[in-house]
């Protein structure tokens, strides 16, 4: 296959194809993933390749699917549920955080839920505050659960493949805004490993630490400070919040001496907390800073498209937070 | 607004009153329409319920001063029908200030506690628990209020349902469960969700009083209604499903390509305005022209709420941190505030 | 563990089998109840299933090899019932690192995935979904498989059960879903939960094969298990209502002060043990001495049980780490490991 | 009324009994908290004095119980909706996450929910991964929902009368280590004001920040370090997470230059990691060393008592800690 123009949606379509092609116990699970072809489109067409026992249409009982999820891992499969929106994880936290991440250390290691839980998140779509949330950090909290959050087209396509190939259940987060996103992806190039982050751009003044979405927003911001300003920011893509690739980051926080973290959640114990406390513990006498967080503001998210752009980072934010650092 | 057991006072027939209601509530979901192909809705999540008309008129004109009722993603007719300013509302779905929520809720987050609507739901399910415990605020201070949770035929896929039918049968609740039964949750016929579409006798099983009504026919919708609600209000809750079809795609988006024509052009025979118009006039009651006149005067009405909602502001980015919590209490920092106050070290 | 599919192999009548069985697993809780008593069990959440023999014995004699099944809080019985090693068993309810979970899991959350058991589970309701999801691996895999899950009464308040039974009808998996309906979820009496107590309507509103069977003959269970499960297998999911009485209170600290004792002893009437003992003396199929000295052997078996989980070891503290993920990945690091090294600072 | 010896229990009890008494709105909903007293006693008799209407023994349904909650309190009642165990909030998550946080928001300021979800968590009796968890951080990183966790007699009674007193949704989460806890109680004496802090030990050495059972093993290990190490820890209580007081924490914290969080709830990503990050943004320059976090290990509870124990801080681990940075 080799290089590929696609998209962020049909790089996760092509995983999802690819490993169900490869292992007949790879099935995929939840609302409107069979014949609507899933509500942001990934899974469009796959029923007809695999069939209705493989791409299975559920009622809208988000609790159960994640608990049939757990079941059929248990039992022999590889499920991919889905999720419509992260925002419906609540009624599946029970499931998810007692049963899936749990079950393997509580059954004193006889067995494990390799499953995918596949969802996405953020804003942009002016979807309101029960449709735009960054949920990650329910998650990202949470021990026993691993957590996957591709910014890139090819991520989409690699992590996603590796996800499946993961032992312990994974929730796969993607964002509503990145779908149509173009980018080229190399299937057969050897991907960034499970686990762990890639420096995204150099840069010896700050390191910027993002994922998901914000990740390109954190790289927009590093544009319009080399330019305006001739500041040079490292970006760093986590990738994995469970794994944490730890290893990456503080060399870079060492050099540079500045570190902000970015992120599309509430800021209030979110993953910005987690990561910026951690950068702090481990890089602290390297820092002429604390480190900045950079976040979703500790509100609802409105359907107003104005109210909601500014319930988040933005490119401009960001850039206006490194400046308010270096200067 | 239509009260069905004050209608003496009226000077039209209930059913003329119907009429209007539901002409009204459709009119006002083609306008809906028309403000996203305008591009001026606030996004695209906008779910109509034409074709759904008689449910919510049929039941609003059973309900009382001080009843609240929760709806769900596609209950723009319902509020209507309860007594909603169309402006207001078409504010909110633009997401502006003049909104009923001052454009922080949107099409699926409206409410408005002056006429009892404890709030629409993004969340599928998510609004019905909430009349248990109105419910049991009716009883325990004797307001003798019903509460009505409204939801789609997509949410008995929702535990929390059979949940609160439990709790509501179990105390003996003023509240009523209305399942509008458009045969879809999105791409997925109602027998490709469960394998047994009678979905009242689930509600049955818990105890509840409960039937199917075709809401082809508004006075139908009344009937039951009025004789379940009657029920509820003395202690016996109930569960009303409402067999209707779903016009148009889920959201505006949505061009239903997983149902074919034939069906499409068969469930919207199924026609509750239609129907109450052609017995209008098949009756005498009321002629083609009368009715018509009332048609134009509603599109005028409710071209006017385009014309408003477009008028109207943005609200002010400042508003963002208010209401998180109560008026008094300090709003959240906001991240550029704290920032500032981080990075101003001497 | 009886196969009651296969009992012109074995040398007993079935109902002598059966008996045996759900003596061992009544003296498997008094001992369970004893380790307690003797301060050795890890905790006093204990859940005895004394008064619900027949649903465990009952039920698992109609399992097969590679069928599966999780249990809830009060599992002892059915595990034990599908072969379980007590002294396993009982070293895992006393925390200890040569229990089925090394010590992890304890009373509410032993698994063994050898004889198919998925898991008990201290969360009421939380392992019924997980049968969907075998019972779709049953049939993508061909397996011939059923799953099984078994819960309380109380977990038919969890709207995840609703939301299950409405997936297994839908696919028509081979899932059977078994309600041990021992009148109480805690304190709470069965009319004090729900309106209407006949469970099996719920189960039958959504499409399963669906009844309730008296627990007090062993015998009766069976035959309606074996009827129930040969659907199951055949792609109609049921339900099984199985009516006993919780002898003893909720967990070990609970002395039912909620309820009377003439309520208690008329419940403890309803005693599969004794009942099943009496028929096979009265028709002459055993001897009193001959069962008693069946309940002398077992007595001396599970007294074993309570001096192996005694004697041995608890788990090694380094073990806390292991299990979070597979063998192979990193364990997680310990708080003191990250903390030296933070603060190992030049 | 004035000074009296009671428990964390009976203080709790009393504060129900008394918001009943004064308001006839207050009710109390949840699963045994009628006939059978509550699964850890609080509310027991309260049924015999309020009947039925006002203290509902409920089925075993806690995301109906949450969402019955919401619509109470919308309607004019006050409801204290009881989840035996916070282990069970994921049940419950989108009825408290996604309803009662966001009602006032999403709504435009038209209708709060004055609702309080009263709960208990932690470890101590060899409950296990699914009945000792300590959740809070779920709570703390969604806007919209208070969080008071009492750790003294004093505040079971106090801090839940101001919970009561709450125009928004109060998560109230007791520790189930402390019911038994002997203590002083005067409800006549003007508590600590909601949302603040409460400095419950002087030192200049350190400070430690903690709440809810973790505090008495901050105060034990302060003790400790008095007696064996001569070092003085200053120990702030935080009582309510949310609001969370950083004025009672900044000045002493400057003051000792070294600053240690102690929280039961897993460390990756929970409440120690926001309060060490907030503390090193607004104390950076006066830092000695990183904020230090003390916190549960990142694995599920075992019922093995022993695994239990050494899974979240102990009084000898905090001192070691302390020790350690002091060195
Ligand atoms: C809990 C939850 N799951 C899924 C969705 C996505 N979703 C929105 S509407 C809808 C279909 C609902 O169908 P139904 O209840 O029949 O209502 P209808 O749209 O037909 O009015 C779905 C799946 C949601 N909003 N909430
Ligand atoms: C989700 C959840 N809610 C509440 C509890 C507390 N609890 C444990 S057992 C129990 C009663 C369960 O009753 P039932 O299902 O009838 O089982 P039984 O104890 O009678 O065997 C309750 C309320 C729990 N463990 N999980
Ligand atoms: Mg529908
Ligand atoms: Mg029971």
């Amino acid at each position: 296959m080799a290089k590929i123009e696609t998209t962020y949606r049909d790089a996760l379509r092509l995983a999802l194809t690819e490993a169900m092609q490869a292992d007949d116990n790879v099935i995929i699970m939840g609302e409107e993933v069979g014949r609507y072809g899933g509500a942001y489109g990934v899974t469009k067409g796959l029923i007809d390749e695999f069939g209705e026992d493989r791409v299975i249409d559920t009622p809208i009982s988000e609790a159960a699917i994640v608990g049939a999820a757990v079941g059929a891992g248990m039992a022999g499969l590889r499920p991919v549920a889905e999720l419509m929106y992260v925002d419906f994880i609540g009624m599946t936290m029970d499931q998810l955080a007692n049963q899936a991440a749990k079950i393997r250390y509580m059954f004193g290691g006889q067995i494990g839920v390799p499953m995918v839980l596949r969802t996405q998140g953020g804003t942009g779509r002016s979807a309101g505050a029960q449709h735009s949330q960054s949920l990650e950090a329910y998650v990202m909290h949470t021990p026993g659960l691993r957590l996957a959050m591709p910014s890139t087209v090819d991520d989409a396509y690699h992590l996603l493949r590796q996800a499946l190939k993961q032992p312990d259940p994974v929730v796969f987060i993607e964002h509503k805004g990145l779908y149509t996103m173009k980018g080229t992806l190399d299937t057969d190039a050897e991907p960034a490993g499970w686990g762990k982050a890639r420096v995204m751009r150099e840069g010896a003044d700050i390191v910027i630490v993002s994922y998901s979405r914000q990740l390109h927003h954190a790289l927009a911001a590093a544009e319009i400070l080399a330019r305006e300003n001739g500041i040079q920011a490292a970006v760093i893509d986590l990738r994995t919040l469970n794994p944490l690739d730890f290893d990456t980051i503080r060399p870079l926080v060492e050099q540079a001496g500045r570190a902000m973290v970015v992120s599309e959640g509430a800021m209030t114990s979110g993953v910005a907390a987690e990561l910026a406390a951690r950068i702090t513990e481990e890089c602290f006498d390297f820092l002429e800073d604390p480190v900045v967080r950079v976040a979703g503001e500790d509100i609802p998210i409105s359907v107003s498209p104005l109210l909601e752009k500014h319930s988040v980072p933005t490119p401009e934010f960001i850039s206006d937070a490194v400046r308010m650092m270096l200067k | 607004m239509i009260d069905a057991n004050n209608e003496a006072a009226g000077k039209n027939s209930l059913l003329a009153d119907f009429y209007r209601e539901m002409r009204r509530v459709r009119t006002f979901e083609e306008r809906v329409g028309e403000l996203f192909v305008r591009g001026q809705s606030a996004g695209s999540m906008l779910h109509l319920s034409i074709g759904e008309e008689s449910a919510a008129v049929g039941i609003c004109a059973n309900m009382r001063d001080g009843d609240t009722f929760t709806t769900h993603h596609r209950g723009h007719g319902i509020f209507l029908a309860r007594g909603a300013d169309p402006a207001r509302m078409m504010a909110e779905i633009a997401g502006k200030e003049a909104g009923y929520c001052h454009g922080k809720g949107g099409s699926m987050h409206i409410a408005d506690m002056g006429l009892g609507h404890l709030g629409a739901n993004a969340i599928v399910g998510g609004g019905i628990p909430a009349v248990v415990g109105a419910g049991l605020a009716a009883r325990n201070r004797k307001t003798n209020a019903v509460s009505f949770a409204f939801f789609g035929d997509g949410a008995t896929g929702q535990g929390i349902l059979y949940e609160s039918m439990n709790m509501a049968a179990l105390w003996k609740l003023p509240v009523m469960f209305v399942c509008i039964n458009n045969q879809y949750g999105m791409g997925t016929r109602i027998d490709q969700a469960t394998a047994n579409p009678n979905l009242h006798e689930r509600a049955e099983a818990f105890g509840l009083a409960a039937r199917t009504v075709d809401g082809l026919d508004v006075e139908d919708v009344n009937e039951a209604a009025a004789e379940l609600i009657a029920g509820a209000r003395a202690g016996q809750p109930a569960f009303l499903v409402i067999d209707c079809y779903r016009f148009f795609g889920h959201a505006r988006k949505d061009k239903s390509p997983y149902r074919d024509e034939t069906e499409e052009a068969e469930g919207r025979l199924k026609d509750p305005v239609i129907r109450a118009r052609d017995k209008l006039i098949s009756s005498g009651m009321m002629s083609e022209a009368d009715l018509d006149a009332w048609d134009a005067e509603i599109a005028t009405e409710m071209d006017a709420t385009i014309d408003f909602s477009i008028a109207e502001k943005e609200p002010q980015l400042s508003s963002m941190y208010r209401d998180v919590y109560a008026p008094g209490e300090p709003e959240p920092e906001p991240v550029r505030t704290r920032l500032e106050r981080v990075l101003a070290r001497e």
